[in-house]
């Protein structure tokens, strides 16, 4: 029933499938496993997806912020998408919207 | 009123939130009010676990309570305690950069709690006592 | 570990079972676990508030935790106790009819859970312990 | 967001909505429900729709089988509709689906 979040590389895009509240247990997850990929695959590009979402604080902030240092050294994005109201206040309360593309 | 105690494990953040969620279901608060005091929670239980203990055996606890519409969050932990609470409770201060930490957790939680108080001593542990009041008074009346 | 404690309010009856929800999660229960053990704590924490106070102030705590795949939820009152455990627990058995008790309450408990064991002294309270093997093994370990 | 259990007469059937889990705190909330309404109105029949309820205990059976009895002893039937899985499990181990009518 309850899936996990998953992770696909798509033309050096790494997406990233939310499954959950992005909080700071899930946000060591995400952090660890993209640590493994951007070692392993020439990624560019970051996209965060919320479909499956609905709740974000400072710690789910801090592994975004941290995954757009790391791309945006190499000139990468990081862009986020389907996020609900919530999700959407808590990134613009952080400043996180001038830094990232919203889609 | 109700009592939670849990170890310094992240897997018990989401619990914290849940049990927190149920606790207030009684006021009817809008999906926003809900979200709010979800997230003032999950960034105190939070620092406990990131900040207070240096593994996953810490005890925590929380305790929540309400009276005439006011709710109230205490979040305590016993760990390393905070030396200097002002300086902590500015906005992006960290002292954990290395870790991701964003210096936004105080921040958030007197954002969208009406209180926020700290006591706090090194060695001892922190406690974080918020209030807010919440749900519609004149819905809850009528 | 996870430990709550909460007055005897029917209010509470929920908070209890989102609370072991919660809890039960990371083994990644099916939908028919869940709702068995859910059930089961519904009617311990349940037993608590009809029949081990006369009031909603008793102190009722429940206790979640769990090694090598076996739950163990131990829920426990300071109430009236039972004076004859052997005879509660048949099947049908209730001391209050006419409250519209079943007397189903330990039947169900024994039912969805692998172990029930009560211990209780009258005047002192009661202690519902139970355990059940959860979730597959090799899904977690693998 | 969280909506309260509704009840409806219709040709002396009470239909009750069922919202939330039927433990003792909501089937105390029924049964005084139930007491007001069937002083009032001359009800037959009654029908718990499950559709927004998607568990039951032994309180919930409690209060189904004391309206049972309530609407039994003046001629009258008891039916329960929109059954999850779970809930059909416990209305079946306490035997009640042998007293009551399951659409
Ligand atoms: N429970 C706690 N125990 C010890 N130190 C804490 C605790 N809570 C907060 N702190 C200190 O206060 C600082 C600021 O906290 P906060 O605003 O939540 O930001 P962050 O958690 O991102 O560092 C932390 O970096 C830490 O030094
Ligand atoms: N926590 C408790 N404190 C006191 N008495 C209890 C407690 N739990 C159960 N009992 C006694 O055991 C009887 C049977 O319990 P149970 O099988 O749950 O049926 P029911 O709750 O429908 O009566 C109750 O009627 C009551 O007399």
């Amino acid at each position: 029933q309850n899936m996990a979040t998953e992770y696909k590389i798509e033309n050096r895009v790494l997406y990233i499938y939310l499954d959950g509240d992005l909080d700071h247990h899930l946000a060591k997850k995400v952090k660890h496993k993209c640590d493994i990929i951007l070692k392993s695959y020439p990624i560019k590009d970051i996209e965060f997806d919320f479909k499956n979402s609905g709740f974000i604080d400072s710690s789910g902030i801090g592994v975004i912020l941290g995954r757009y240092r790391q791309v945006q050294a190499m000139g990468g994005t990081v862009k986020v998408s389907n996020m609900s109201a919530s999700v959407r206040k808590i990134i613009h309360m952080a400043g996180l919207h001038q830094l990232i593309e919203e889609i | 009123m109700l009592h939670l105690e849990f170890n310094s494990d992240s897997e018990n953040e989401g619990i914290a939130r849940i049990v927190t969620a149920a606790y207030i279901m009684k006021f009817d608060p809008d999906m926003e009010e809900m979200d709010d005091i979800k997230t003032a929670v999950s960034e105190a239980v939070t620092n406990c676990i990131v900040h207070a203990y240096h593994d996953p055996d810490g005890k925590i606890s929380m305790d929540l309570s309400d009276q005439n519409g006011i709710l109230r969050i205490e979040i305590k932990d016993q760990g390393i305690g905070i030396p200097d609470v002002k300086k902590a409770m500015e906005p992006m201060f960290t002292t954990k950069p290395e870790e991701e930490r964003t210096g936004m957790g105080f921040s958030f939680m007197e954002a969208f709690m009406d209180q926020v108080e700290v006591i706090s001593k090194q060695g001892e542990g922190t406690t974080v006592i918020m209030t807010k009041k919440i749900g519609d008074q004149d819905k809850l009346n009528g």
